[in-house]
């Protein structure tokens, strides 16, 4: 009996309290609690759980050649991790290409390891080969944060691939006619409560770039940049973006290079 | 020999003694209340944790957001000044209402905080169980649909 | 074998803040695969944190805790205590890890 | 006599050299770079429904890639033009029916599912409209890509005008702004007519909560 009074004034109080919220309910409120929500969250990143692993598997022999990826060149020089992750994508001459961290990872495990890029490439995203590369890139970019973005188009292929991923940026196509830039050319623009950064600017590129690779709650799965870049696409209705492939190694240097300066903020924690 | 019987009957009953101490948390770990956890409605979990009809308490925070950009990862804390032994989160609205509980040793503070999963906009209660007497506060979380969706 | 935890436990003013991070799935039992059939529940059940041998807190999740479980709770302590972290699954797999307070 | 083949010449040449220039500006909008297109054609594979087709672009995409040209002075005639193709593709509705049920348009407003290569080709296509408009106040997750649709119907009268301008839009948003964000619901069959009726309750029913 008294039981069910008070529930009953319970409900009644909450429902007094939500029909006042439903109507008082401003946007501005909203977005501020979602940033209060955020700010609950960020202590106790389960990317560290993914961090933890890589290292591990940074430093365990694999392959046919059974080594380990200790002597790894992210482009600071063999065995060099911390800073590294905040200058990529860059040139390497060995490949004589431009490289993202996850195609270098992929040169260091062909090179050092003998593993062939094309099943890691094949792999499905969380599973397998791609599991180890998650990891391992929890743990590498782990070792930048805090460090500026500093990306360089000095060298004339990179300076290509940064002109590719610019054009790359604003090329409509699929049945909803989505860019990059749809979303992503404006101030202060949303897609429901989620802030989206204007990535043509410094400070939104800096935003976008520097907070990934991340743990996303919504998934309760640690994405890499290239993760991120491959539901972006399929979110635009895009055919699938092939693992490493130029397009997102440009569109990775075009965001990077716009964010420069900015921090890197890896792993991040996001919805 | 007989002697010897006795003796060994009173080592093993300090051994046994001996292990369960030390094997405390295994015997919790047995001791899951599956019957709370299987409870559906919050009068059903009430009544399991013998909680009957807690009553509203300004000494216990539920420190949780308002909004939760989504219902995946919930941050949810219990903060009391109650001197509670037993604390438990419930979500009305879930499937199964209790979300996890809490045993607070002498020592410890009154203060726990922790990650549910929320299917839709829900009241969610925090529960606090003090000299034998349960207390709650509660607290709507809304859920939202984020992202494009797809 | 589960995967380890990560364990951070800071001492201030005599009492230790204890965060810990759990790798699981906490499958809810709610979910589909591809193929249509439900994904059985897969959880942790309980977990129980000892600092030098003795119990500090005790807690029952059900399969409403999220994946990759958070906890933080904080006791009387002191630098330098051991902590000893356990928890056990729906399954009964089973996890240990240790930090030292600092 | 003479003086009138001069003045034809003129014109002729005249129109020639304004098509000439018009096409150059066209074609000054963004260069063919086989480079870009090598490495668009080799970044993607076919995926589920999300076939290569998906990158091949028509007119409209083609011409807002560019938006800095599209949007310049020179770009206006070929805005126009865009605008002009993309008008012409609405039909309007088959039974004369615009208004269907705004609760199902709700239901529509709210799913931003469908088309992606993870979908089937008969998962039913969301609207997606709460992702960029404020639509029913009581939604509180809502974008702000599009303009707020709060009180459509209410604010701007239920006249056979705003009705019909309301349809095209849904239908085909490019047919009033060349490089609108917004979907082409009709045009690439996102959206089928009785969907889009209920779309159109949603936001023109005098019942909607959107108008209340």
């Amino acid at each position: 009996m008294q039981r069910k009074l008070t529930l009953g004034l319970a409900t009644a109080l909450v429902a007094a309290l939500l029909t006042m919220t439903s109507s008082v309910f401003a946007q501005k409120s909203a977005t501020d609690d979602i940033a209060k929500y955020r700010e609950m969250i960020a202590d106790g990143n389960p990317s560290e759980l993914y961090e933890a692993a890589g290292e591990e598997l940074w430093k365990k022999p694999a392959g046919p050649k059974n080594a380990t990826l200790e002597k790894c060149d992210l482009g600071l020089g063999p065995g060099v991790v911390k800073g590294a992750a905040a200058q990529l994508p860059r040139y390497f001459a060995d490949t004589d290409k431009v490289q993202d961290l996850e195609s270098r990872l992929m040169t260091c495990m062909l090179f050092l390891q003998g593993r062939i890029p094309q099943e890691m490439i094949d792999a499905p995203f969380q599973r397998g080969p791609k599991k180890d590369m998650e990891a391992i890139v929890a743990y590498v970019v782990t070792l930048s944060k805090g460090d500026k973005i500093k990306v360089s188009t000095n060298h004339p292929k990179e300076k290509e691939m940064y002109d590719l991923g610019k054009r790359a940026f604003f090329f409509q196509g699929g049945p909803m006619d989505f860019s990059c830039a749809s979303c992503h050319a404006e101030d202060g623009k949303r897609i429901r409560l989620q802030d989206l950064p204007n990535i043509t600017a410094q400070k939104g590129a800096a935003l976008g770039w520097g907070y990934w690779p991340a743990y996303r709650v919504s998934s309760g799965q640690f994405w890499t940049m290239q993760q991120r870049l491959n539901d972006c696409y399929r979110q635009q209705r895009f055919p699938f973006p092939i693992y490493g492939s130029d397009v997102t190694i440009a569109l990775s240097m075009y965001m990077a290079k716009t964010g420069n300066g900015g921090t890197v903020e890896t792993p991040g924690l996001k919805r | 020999m007989n002697q010897q019987r006795r003796s060994l009957m009173k080592y093993s009953a300090i051994f046994g003694l001996m292990a369960s101490a030390g094997l405390i948390s295994v015997a919790q770990a047995q001791e899951w209340n599956k019957a709370a956890f299987e409870g559906k409605s919050l009068d059903d979990v009430f009544k399991i944790l013998g909680a009957g009809s807690p009553d509203k308490s300004g000494a216990v925070t539920l420190n949780a957001p308002d909004i939760a950009e989504n219902g995946a990862v919930v941050p949810v804390g219990i903060i009391t000044t109650l001197k509670a032994e037993q604390m438990a989160i419930l979500v009305e609205k879930n499937p199964s209402a209790l979300a996890a509980q809490f045993f607070i040793p002498a020592g410890t503070e009154t203060f726990v905080t922790t990650r549910i999963k929320m299917g839709q906009t829900s009241n969610v209660y925090a529960l606090v169980k003090a000299d034998g007497k349960w207390s709650m506060a509660v607290k709507e979380i809304k859920v939202t649909l984020g992202g494009c969706g797809g | 074998m589960a995967d380890p935890m990560r364990v951070r436990a800071a001492e201030n003013g005599g009492i230790v803040d204890v965060k810990i991070l759990m790798k699981h799935d906490m499958e809810a039992g709610q979910r589909k695969d591809a193929a249509g059939k439900v994904i059985p529940a897969w959880f942790i059940s309980n977990i129980n944190v000892k600092a030098n041998g003795k119990d500090v807190f005790n807690g029952q999740f059900g399969p409403a805790v999220s994946k990759d479980p958070f906890l933080n709770f904080k006791y009387k302590g002191a630098k330098g205590d051991k902590i000893t972290v356990s928890w056990v699954d729906s399954k009964g797999d089973k996890r240990t890890d240790e930090a030292t307070a600092s | 006599m003479k003086i009138t083949h001069i003045k034809k010449l003129l014109t002729v040449t005249g129109f020639i050299l304004a098509t000439c220039l018009m096409q150059n500006t066209v074609l000054a909008q963004q260069k063919n770079d086989p480079k870009f297109n090598q490495m668009m054609t080799d970044s993607f594979r076919a995926e589920g429904i999300a076939g290569l087709d998906r990158i091949q672009q028509d007119e409209t995409q083609k011409f807002c890639s560019d938006p800095v040209s599209a949007n310049s002075k020179q770009g206006e005639k070929m805005r126009d033009k865009i605008q002009k193709i993309n008008m012409a593709g609405i039909k309007q509705p088959s039974n004369g029916k615009y208004i269907g049920d705004w609760k199902k348009g709700e239901a529509i407003a709210q799913s931003g599912r469908g088309a992606t290569w993870t979908d089937k080709a008969d998962v039913a296509v969301g609207g997606g409209c709460y992702n960029c408009h404020q639509i029913d106040k009581k939604e509180i997750s809502y974008g702000n890509i599009g303009p707020s649709l709060t009180g459509y119907g209410k604010l701007r009268g239920y006249s056979q005008e705003v009705i019909t301008y309301t349809w095209n839009r849904i239908n085909n948003s490019k047919a009033y702004n060349a490089c609108s964000n917004m979907p082409r619901f009709a045009h690439f069959k996102l959206l089928n007519e009785q969907q889009i009726q209920d779309v159109m309750a949603l936001l023109l029913d005098p019942a909607s909560p959107v108008n209340q």
